[in-house]
This record gives C-alpha cells, structure tokens and sequence, in this order.
C-alpha cells in the first residue's frame, strides 16, 4: 500500500494532505495557521500559472488579474447585487474564464516576450477597472468582503478557512497532476517543447494554448475568491495590482516549474520569508532580494527540481 | 495508380529572392520519391509549403484532391500528412514513449475536462496510446529505450525517434526532411531500412535528403532542384544519366560531400 | 469570550515572560503595522519613526507607571493583505496590549477585524472615514477626515466668493477618497464641480489634465487631493502653464519638503493643514504651539528630516494611548480601549481630541487651518 | 481662433508626451543594449536611474559641487552595473531567460532595499540647468530642461550609434549580439562585452536620471514604473532593435499624453496599453520587429 503510494504520480498530492493536516498539530497559534493559509492561496493560484508556464511554456505577467476578478466577486456580490457568496464565486470564475478567452484568443499568438508584455497589459487593464470603478470596487481603498454565511451560520475562525484552502489547494493539484499525465497534458508540453512539431502532429495549438490560459485563470479566480473570504477586505493592489503578477511569478520560477510541488515551494518562500526577515528590520528587502538571487543563481531550475534531483544523485 | 499530393505551380520568394518557382509535382500513392538539389536549392522551403508552413506566393497544394493550400500544419495532420524536420524538433521535457504519445494526439477523443477529471476513460485511452506508441517505437528499433528521457538519446536514436512519432498520427503521407543527416554509416542503414518498412507497410514517403547513395538505393522517383526551379524528375536510373542533373548538381559533389562531413 | 480568554492569557504570557527576563516592571508591548516601504512609504516611514522615537522617549524616562514599553513594529509594504497578516501576527504571537498604526484605508480596513476579534485597542491613521463611521468598538483613528479638509476647502472658496472647481485628484486610495467626500459635500457650500482629472500617483507630467482644466471656460479654481510627488508636479505644471485661477491641494501633502518640491509654482497655493505645519509661526498663545513644537523638535533633532503631517498622526496616536495607559487601572487591553474613548481635551500636534463613544476621533474643524504658502513658508490665512 | 486653441492644446500634449517618452525611450535603450548582448531582460534597469538621480541629489546636499556629483553618481550607476553583471548575471550563465528575469527582479528588490538605507524615502528633486521659466512655443508652454532632455536624448543616440559603428569595441558589441558563436570564434571576448554592455546600460540610466529628476523628481522607489514603462516601450518597438526602442518609449509617452488630454486621464495607462495591444496583434514582434519566419 505505502510502496504503492510512493510510486503514485499522486504523491504530490498525499503529501500536501499528510503536511495540511499535521500542521494544525504542530504550529503554536491561529498566526502561524493565517500564514499557512496564505501560502496554501498563493501557491493555488501559482499553481494555475504553473500549468500555462511550467506546462506549456507559455508566460504571463498579468495572472493576479484574474486573482482580482475571483476576489471581487465575492465582495461585489453579496454587497451590492444581492447575490449569495457561492454562486458569486462561481460567477467569479466564470467570468474570469471568459475574460481570459476574450483576451488570450488574440494574445496567446504572440511569443515570449511579446507574450509577457500583453499580458501583463491585460492584467494592468483590469487592475485599472478595480481601482478606478470605486461605485462598485470601493477604489484603491477597497471593500470589505461579507462573512460567507452557510446553511444560515458565518463561516469564521482561521481554522475553518485553513482548512478549505488546504483542500483546496490538494484538489487543485490533483487536478493538476491529472491534467499532467492526459493526452492533453502532453500536448501542453509538446507545444513547450516545439510548436511547431506539435503542429505537425496534428496538435491544435492555439486551442490547446486557449485552453490551458483559460483554466490557468480558473485556478488564480478561485484563489482570489478564497483570499478575499480570508481576508474580509480586499484592495485592488493586494489582489491585482502588477507587484502581485511578478510575485506569482517569481513563486512559480524560485519553486521551479517542472514540478507540482514547486508552486507550493515558491508560495512558502515568498510568503514565509517576509514574515522571517522581519527581524533585520531595514534591511529585509535587500536579504530578500539577495535570497532570491542566490537561490536561482544556485538553483537554476528551481528549488523542487533542483533539490529532487541532487537526492536521487545521492541516494543512486 | 492515385495521386496522393499534387502541388502545382508552387512559388514562394522572401525578400525579393524566389526561393521556389513554379515547380510542379504530383505524388503517386505507395512510392517513395525523393527530392534533390544542392544547398539552397529550396528543398525545405519546398518541404515547408506542402506540409502548410508556409504560405505560397503563387500554386496550389492538393492532398486527395482537395485544395489544401495554406491549411495549417494541424489540419493537414488530420487530413493524413505528417512529417519529420532536419533540425531536430524533438519534444526534449518528455520521455521517448510519450514523445511518441503526442504523435497520437489527433485519435485521442477524450475531453479536455475528462482529463483534469481523471476519468477511468483516460486512463483507458492512456494505456492505448502507451500501446500504440510501443509499437511505433518497436518499428524504428527503439523499444528498449521508451522509458529513458528524450534529452539522453544519442543523435540517431532522436532521429529514428522523430520517425516513429510521425508514424503515430498514422499519415499516409509522410515527409521526411534529411533523415541521415549526421547520421554514421550504420545509423543510415538503419534509417534506409526503417524508410523501406516504411512503404511496405503502404505510406506514401517523400524525403528530401544529401546522402545521394541512401536517395538512389531507395527512391522509386527523384525530383532534382536547383535554385528554386525544377530540374528534372524520373527514376533514379534516368536523374542518373541527366546531363543537366550531371552539370548543375553532380559537379558539386566533392564539396558537397566535404561540407557534409 | 474566547477572546476575553485569550486576552487573560496574553496578560498572563506577558507577566511570565516579564518574569523571565529578570525584569521587575511589566513589558508593555505596543503593537504597529505601518507602511514603511512601498507605495505609501512617504506616510510609514515618519509614522515608524516617530513610533521609535516616542517609546525610546518614554522608556528613557522611566516608561509609564514604571512599566517599560516595547514597540513591535512591522511594515506591510503598503499590501492590504500583509497587513492582516501582521495583525494576526501582533494580536496571536506578540499578543501585544494595543495597537498603533495602519497608515492607509486600505491597511487599517484589512486589520481592523482583527482587532475586533482579539479585543485589542487599535489606533490608526487613516484618513478615510469610513474607519470610524460606523464606529467599530476596538478602533480609533488620529487624522482629521478626507471630508473636513474638502469643508475647510469649500469654507475658504465660500470666503473668496468662488464656486466653480475642477479637480485634478490622484488615483492612489487618499486622492481617491478624498476626491469622492468632496464631490459629495460640494453641493452643501453651493460649489460646483465643473471639470474632473486624475493623475496616476507616479505621473511625472500633467501638463495634458491641466491644460484641459485651463481651456475648461468657468473654472475658477483648482483642486488637487493627493498626497507625495503628485501635487507637487501638478503644482509645477500649474505654474508652466501659467493659469490664472487658485490652486488648492490638500493636506496630505503637509510637510515642509512639499515647498521646496513644487518650486516658484507653490506661491500662492493654499491647503487645509494642522497646526504642525506652522509650527514657530503659531501665535505665541496657541494651545498646540508648545506640543508642535516639542514634537518638531524631537523629530528632527533624531531624524533629520523635516516633520510631516503624517508623523504628526502617529505622535497624536501614540501620545493618547501613552495617556490612556497612564489614567487605565490596568495595562489590560479593555481597561486601555475604555481610557481612549475618555480621551477629552487632549492637546495634539494635528489638533485637541475630545472621544466619545460615538466619535472615535475627537477632532473638529477647528484643528484645520487655512495656510497659504508665500515666499517659500507658510502663512496662516485668517 | 478656435482652431489655433487646438493646436495649442495639442502641441502641449506633444511635449509632454516627448518629454515623458523621452525618458521611456532611454530605459528601453538600456534593456535593449543588455539584451542583444546577453538576451537577458534586464528588469532592474529602472534602478540604475534611480541611483543616478539620488546619488547627484545626495552627493550635492553633502556639499559637493553639482557637476562632481553628477559625475560621482553615474559612477556609482556604473559600479551597480557591473556588480549586477559580476555576481548575479554572469554566475547564472546559461539559466533560463524567465530565471534570468527573476534574478534581475531580487536584484531590483535588492537595490531598492540598499537605497532606502543609504539614502531615505523622500521625494528629491534638482534644480533646472536653465531656470523653471517656460518658454512659449507655438502658444506650448515648454520646460528648458524638457528641452535638455530631448537633446540629451539625442546626444546619447548619436553617440551610441558612432560607437555602436565606428570604434571596434561597439562592433564587437554588435557582433557578439548577432551571433555570440561566431564572435567568440573570431576571438571576441562574449562576457566582456555583455559587461560592458551592463556598464554603458548603467551609465545610460544614470545620465537619464540626472536630466529628468528637474522635472520627474525622484525617489528610491522611482525605478518600478520606468522598468514597467520601458520594458512595454521595448515591446512596442521590437525587441533587441535600438531605433525601435527610442520609436517605442517616443509612442508611449505620446499615447499616455494624448490619452490623458483628449480621452480619459483616468484611463490614460490603459489607453497607452491598447495601443501596445493592438500593435502587438498586427504585429506581433513590434513596430520595427520585422516579420515573423518560422525556421526548421
């Protein structure tokens, strides 16, 4: 059963399940519980990116546009459109998905750097429509998000949401891994790995590319909407603004994109690590930049490909 | 016999420089033809037109009798075209058998959202693949190696393994752009004897090649191009005897065969 | 009551703690979470360290009631979301007596829950209202509101006979904000908004907006809500320009500084701002005089930065929870939260403050000042 | 009458516009300088502009002459260029572009941190060269120093471009960026020149710095929005091509400064990021970016 376990490409998965929940056991205060809740909805949406990067090998520096969009639909919602929180969020990620189609059918044409530049302009726009529509987003202050009230109680407390993150997070890597190992999945890396040999065989790229940015968007939706229900207020930097974008980013590359668990790495790295280097007061933003340096300069593929395969190095 | 592949009066040019024009061809059903010509001839360039690369400035394409022309890649694969490249286009992040998988790609019918469901179905329609690919990999002599990365096969290994995934998409059409090149002595007899399998087993194989020994061993027909024209078509018997095949062509073949080493 | 609970226990972990550390006197542990870097630094980072300076202060003095103070202090990078971590963290971790700080909307509005489930005293300063109206048990804020700047504004228009303005606000959240109590509050004083622009926080030229107000026929006058470089440009190209109508901006760019960055332009310009800002040029018998003083002093004599009004909030935040702490029975968070709601009369760098339970901030009109700047300095407008 | 109010309006939108492009164009000539040389997308650029500035308004207020601490702040750019070159670019040879970026982004972390120890938080500016007196052109109320730095923009290109052409080390620097293979073949030295294409990309950012903070003022955290804005100008104009980057910083100051006058200033960023949108999909590698050719 174990041994089976171990060889499961689900491995991953069980993982995250076993550390989320153990964690609860171990860590001393609802503190240290908010901050894992974090790093569960950053590495989500991370995730989502890491299929259209990690996958596809397609980029985008506007992915916490979608965050918003997931986020102030659960505040925009119950607030002013009388809508319950559930359906808001799924109206979230609805429209985040289309969004990401009205966008990515032109845009996904363009490559690399083109690529990057688009969206991070698609991510700018709806950051700018968050902050300058302040009759229904609050503007650059925010809004506060209402309880999300289930079978007539308010869900509340740090723990209930550590736990629906959690499990939402191994749900979406199990999605993940699914989508990894189909035929699907190998399309998504064949078009990686040459677009052009993808297409000969008969893969349609740009569908497949549509598809994958498109659900990329689903995951970031659903991680904002869990943020904004964490967090109770939202503002459009926090869950939008172009800082956010580069960060998942960043989470997605330090974690490493070729692996599930990377995401989740980098998600812990970024999170955590402010809430460490607090202590240098100062000069926490040049360690943390040091930190990042070093650890792709040492760890050019990531911290979760590097290190795996240094232990299969030791352990063959 | 049929004709499987007419291209008609195909000319292309970039830049003010005609890299193809007017060269006419049809394909017959079930042989192997091979296109020669010196570098820059505009074999590839050729090669990227009829397998929808490329858009031609002027002619027509016809794959069993249908306009084609400027039908992407993807559509052509559907249509039963496939092909190899002479710069390895190899998908290096997967496994070999799974770089054969991708060549499935176009018989897999499972849904996009069975596959991030992780339906029974696609774990069915896995293991099919998987099976199919074994074969293809079986064919072209590499089955012991399906479950090594892509990135750690040898150069001929990656070549052949380029043919097997064309092979998975079942074409009956399939091009072969410089399948020896920088293959040695054995890797190119490999590579002849897979070709011949090849059209034994009914596809239609249209190569572009240097290795003029391996061209004139196998091909049923051979096109001779030179600087974007067509110079002559025939059985390698008669391209043999061409004067003019002789003067533009062959009269290189020292360097040539200098450059290739 | 689990809270309640909580808080025994956070008392409880900090008489412990005290214990161990040899100290006699209980550790007092205040804490902050403001905006040092990022976006909103120009408002963190004389808040952060006014805080540093003000608790090294009492400390040297024997603390309060012989209780030393200890600041934890965090910067949430002007991220909302930061921010409620930090909160988390000060109220579950450092289990800290009170809270002081939250230098944007943004940040104060993402922590303020969690203060009101810990039950501990939080002290911000945020401008917007909507902090304290409704008014939230737990929380309390220094600086005078967005609307009470629009209404000296709207006063001294009055004053002036002038009743057709154009705004040329910032997009950032105080801009923003400050802009919306305005449009709201204009029609009450008989103004008429008459043309809108905005300008992005880190717009280096607003020539375009400005010359759209220029052309605009019937303005006759000049609104810019915003606070760091933004109204010093607009105030630059207002000047390049050369329009004629007054220019007014607002008070958050209160600080010395602003002056010198604006240039030739800034004569002339008028703005609602604290008793800070005038600091010498107070009249000799003005109840705030000394306390502005002391504080400007204090700041630049450590610093070297000239004082600005954001420092300002967070003296006036901190030095009523000193006080609170003084008049409280005990170093508990409800005894200080109770004790900062009495606050009545206190005499601050941004004004007097008389608390209530149904005004958490205790400030009126009458803390804000018409000031025009002339030859470079300040100058009180009657 | 009305007709010449609208000219007006518009000329004055056109300065502006030059003005603020003009400082896009140069941040967007220092990421393609570093690119053509290394293909690496140099993203704390903006940083290098930011030194430059606060450096001069630091070293000044300390007492030094103007011009020396002009001089003395484009050296220290240099010294961050080539440090950033040194220990984070060119230990990391070979990484992945996307790994490269995150690298120059913790480096743009990083500088930021060390500026808002060394120096504040503040805002700074410096003075004119020529006074704050516009001066009216064609009714256009214009700064002298809008005036420098276009000029100073065009010296830096005529000076790139006689060095880029005229002196052996730039057409190393050009040959090394065509093809890195053959230039080492011919015995060029590929990472000295991807240094000094780092050292003239922070002297560059410096120069401009210094020129603008009169009328842009400057601050630690000035350098996020200019990498932002020139990393889009460079989009804009074609990656990797010099003349493309100045057009691309040039059109996207001009779309910010027309967006904001005629349509919309709340939406001018988004206006000017249409823009790029739309030019990207008719042509998807830039203004200058020639046509697209996939090669097998």
């Amino acid at each position: 059963m174990l041994n089976r376990m171990l060889r499961s490409r689900y491995l991953p998965a069980f993982l995250m399940l076993a550390a989320m929940l153990a964690l609860p056991y171990v860590l001393p205060s609802t503190y240290y519980l908010r901050v894992a809740s974090m790093v569960f909805v950053f590495a989500l949406a991370a995730m989502g990116l890491n299929l259209l990067l990690g996958l596809a090998g397609q980029v985008s520096l506007g992915h916490a546009g979608f965050m918003g969009v997931g986020a102030y639909a659960v505040a925009i919602g119950p607030t002013h459109l009388g809508v319950p929180a559930i359906p808001s969020a799924l109206a979230g990620v609805a429209l985040s998905c289309l969004l990401a189609y009205l966008m990515g059918r032109p845009i996904l044409k363009l490559k690399g750097y083109y690529l990057a530049v688009a969206t991070l302009g698609c991510g700018l726009l709806i950051s700018m429509v968050l902050t300058n529509e302040a009759q229904w987003t609050g503007g650059p202050d925010g809004m506060g998000v209402p309880r999300l009230v289930l079978f007539d109680a308010p869900v509340r407390g740090v723990q209930t949401w550590y736990y629906v993150c959690g499990v939402a997070l191994v749900i979406g890597m199990v999605l993940a891994i699914n989508l990894t190992f189909s035929p699907t999945g190998r399309a998504l890396r064949a078009i990686r790995d040459s677009e052009v040999a993808a297409r000969v065989v008969g893969i349609d790229v740009a569908r497949q590319k549509l598809f994958v940015f498109v659900l990329s968007a689903a995951y970031a939706a659903v991680a904002g909407s869990l943020l904004a229900f964490v967090n109770g207020h939202i503002t459009p930097d926090s869950t939008s603004g172009f800082l956010r974008s580069i960060e998942l980013i960043t989470m997605v590359v330090l974690g490493g994109t070729g692996a599930v668990l990377g995401p989740v790495a980098g998600a812990a790295i970024l999170v955590i690590l402010p809430q460490a280097l607090t202590v240098f007061h100062d000069y926490e933003h040049m360690i943390l930049g040091l930190v990042m340096m070093a650890c792709m300069i040492a760890l050019r593929q990531g911290l979760v490909p590097a290190l795996t395969a240094r232990f299969r190095e030791r352990t063959a | 016999m049929s004709i499987l592949l007419r291209a008609e009066d195909i000319s292309i040019s970039f830049g003010g420089i005609k890299a193809v024009s007017g060269v006419s061809l049809a394909v017959e059903r079930g042989e192997i033809l091979s296109i020669i010509g010196p570098n820059g001839a505009g074999k590839t360039t050729f090669f990227n037109i009829i397998s929808g690369l490329y858009l031609p400035s002027q002619g027509r394409v016809m794959l069993k009798d249908e306009d084609v022309t400027g039908r992407p890649p993807e559509m052509l694969a559907r249509r039963g075209l496939c092909r190899t490249f002479q710069n390895l286009q190899v998908f290096f992040g997967m496994s070999a058998l799974e770089n054969v998988m991708a060549g499935r790609h176009r018989h897999e019918r499972t849904s996009a959202l069975s596959h991030i469901l992780g339906l029974r179905c696609v774990g069915r329609e896995n293991a099919r693949s998987a099976a199919e690919a074994r074969e293809k990999l079986d064919f072209v002599g590499l089955a012991d190696l399906a479950e090594r990365s892509a990135g750690g096969l040898s150069y001929g290994a990656l070549k052949r393994l380029e043919i097997a995934r064309a092979l998975a998409s079942e074409p009956e059409l399939l091009l072969l752009d410089e399948p020896a090149a920088g293959c040695n002595g054995t890797e190119t007899a490999q590579i002849s004897e897979i070709i011949r399998k090849i059209a034994g087993a009914g596809i239609t194989v249209v190569l572009v090649e240097h290795d003029m020994k391996l061209v004139m061993r196998i091909s049923d027909r051979i096109l001779v191009l030179e600087q974007g024209r067509s110079l002559c078509l025939g059985p390698p018997s008669v391209v043999r005897g061409d004067s003019r095949v002789q003067a533009a062509y062959l009269g290189q073949h020292g360097t040539r065969e200098a450059h290739v080493a | 009551m689990v809270g309640r609970i909580l808080g025994s226990v956070a008392i409880a972990a900090t008489l412990v703690a005290g214990g161990w550390s040899g100290a006699r006197a209980e550790e007092i542990r205040i804490g902050s979470v403001v905006s040092s870097t990022g976006p909103a630094s120009l408002l963190g980072d004389p808040q952060k360290r006014t805080l540093e300076m003000l608790v090294e202060d009492i400390n040297a003095k024997g603390g309060i009631k012989g209780n030393k103070l200890k600041l934890v202090l965090y910067d949430d990078g002007g991220d909302a979301n930061a921010a409620r971590t930090f909160a988390t963290r000060l109220a579950e971790e450092d289990k800290v007596a009170v809270v002081i700080g939250g230098s944007t909307t943004g940040t104060t509005m993402a922590m303020a829950p969690v203060f009101e489930d810990a039950e501990i005293p939080f002290m911000s300063f945020a401008g917007a209202i909507q902090v304290i109206k409704p008014v939230r048990k737990w929380v309390f804020k220094t600086p005078h509101t967005d609307l009470m700047a629009c209404e000296k504004i709207f006063t001294d228009l009055n004053a002036r006979k002038l009743s057709k303005v154009a705004f040329l606000s910032g997009t950032d959240g105080f801009g923003k904000s400050m802009r919306d109590q305005c449009v709201a509050a204009a029609p009450k004083f008989g103004i008429e908004v008459v043309h809108e622009e905005t300008y992005g926080p880190r717009d280096a030229d607003m020539t375009p907006q400005l010359t759209n107000i220029k052309n605009k026929a019937g303005v006759q006058a000049i609104i810019i809500p915003g606070i760091g470089q933004g109204p010093a440009i607009g105030v630059r190209n207002y000047k390049q320009l050369a329009i004629a109508v007054p220019l007014y901006v607002s008070h958050g760019v209160a600080s010395k500084e602003f002056i010198a960055l604006a240039g030739e332009g800034a004569e002339g310009v008028r703005l609602p701002a604290a008793a800070l800002l005038l600091g010498e040029k107070l009249a000799a018998d003005d109840p705030q005089r000394p306390v502005v003083l002391d504080y400007t002093k204090a700041y630049e004599k450590k610093t070297g930065q000239p004082v600005s009004g954001f420092g300002g909030f967070a003296y006036d935040g901190f030095m009523i929870v000193a006080e609170a702490m003084k008049r409280a029975p005990s170093n508990k968070p409800a005894a200080i939260r109770d004790e900062i709601e009495k606050t009545k009369g206190f005499v601050g760098v941004d004004g007097i403050y008389n608390m209530s339970p149904q005004d958490h901030m205790g400030l009126d009109l009458s803390g804000f000042r018409m000031v025009e700047i002339r030859k470079g300095d300040w100058v009180a407008v009657p | 009458m009305r007709a010449s109010a609208m000219t007006t309006e518009l000329l004055q939108f056109t300065f502006s516009g030059l003005t603020v492009g003009a400082v896009y164009a140069s941040v967007a000539l220092g990421f393609t300088l570093i690119y053509n040389a290394s293909h690496v997308v140099n993203l704390a650029q903006g940083e290098f502009v930011m030194l430059g500035a606060m450096s001069t308004v630091f070293l000044a207020a300390a007492g030094l002459p103007l011009p020396v601490a002009m001089i003395l702040a484009v050296l220290i750019s240099m010294v961050a260029g080539l440090a950033l070159h040194r220990f984070a670019i060119a230990p990391a040879r070979g990484a992945d572009p996307i790994a490269l970026i995150i690298i120059t982004i913790g480096a743009s972390i990083f500088l930021r941190g060390l500026a808002q120890i060394v120096f504040d938080k503040r805002f700074h500016s410096l003075p004119p060269w020529f006074g704050a007196e516009p001066i009216v052109i064609g009714g256009a109320a214009v700064l002298p120093q809008s005036l420098v730095v276009l000029a100073g923009m065009l010296v830096v290109l005529v000076g790139l471009w006689l060095f880029m052409t005229r002196t052996l080390f730039g057409r190393a620097i050009l040959a090394a960026s065509n093809n890195p293979m053959a230039a080492t073949l011919v015995g060029i030295n590929v990472p000295v020149i991807v240094a000094a294409t780092f050292l003239i990309s922070s002297l560059l950012g410096a120069v401009v710095g210094i020129l603008v903070t009169p009328i842009t003022l400057t601050s630690y955290d000035a350098g996020t929005i200019l990498a932002l804005k020139g990393f889009a100008a460079v989009m804009l104009g074609g990656i990797g091509n010099p003349p493309g980057a100045v057009l691309g910083g040039l059109l996207l100051g001009l779309a910010e400064s027309f967006g904001a006058g005629l349509i919309s200033s709340q939406y001018k960023d988004a206006i000017a990021f249409v823009i790029l949108l739309a030019v990207l999909l008719l042509r998807p590698r830039g203004l200058l970016g020639g046509a697209a050719l996939e090669r097998v």
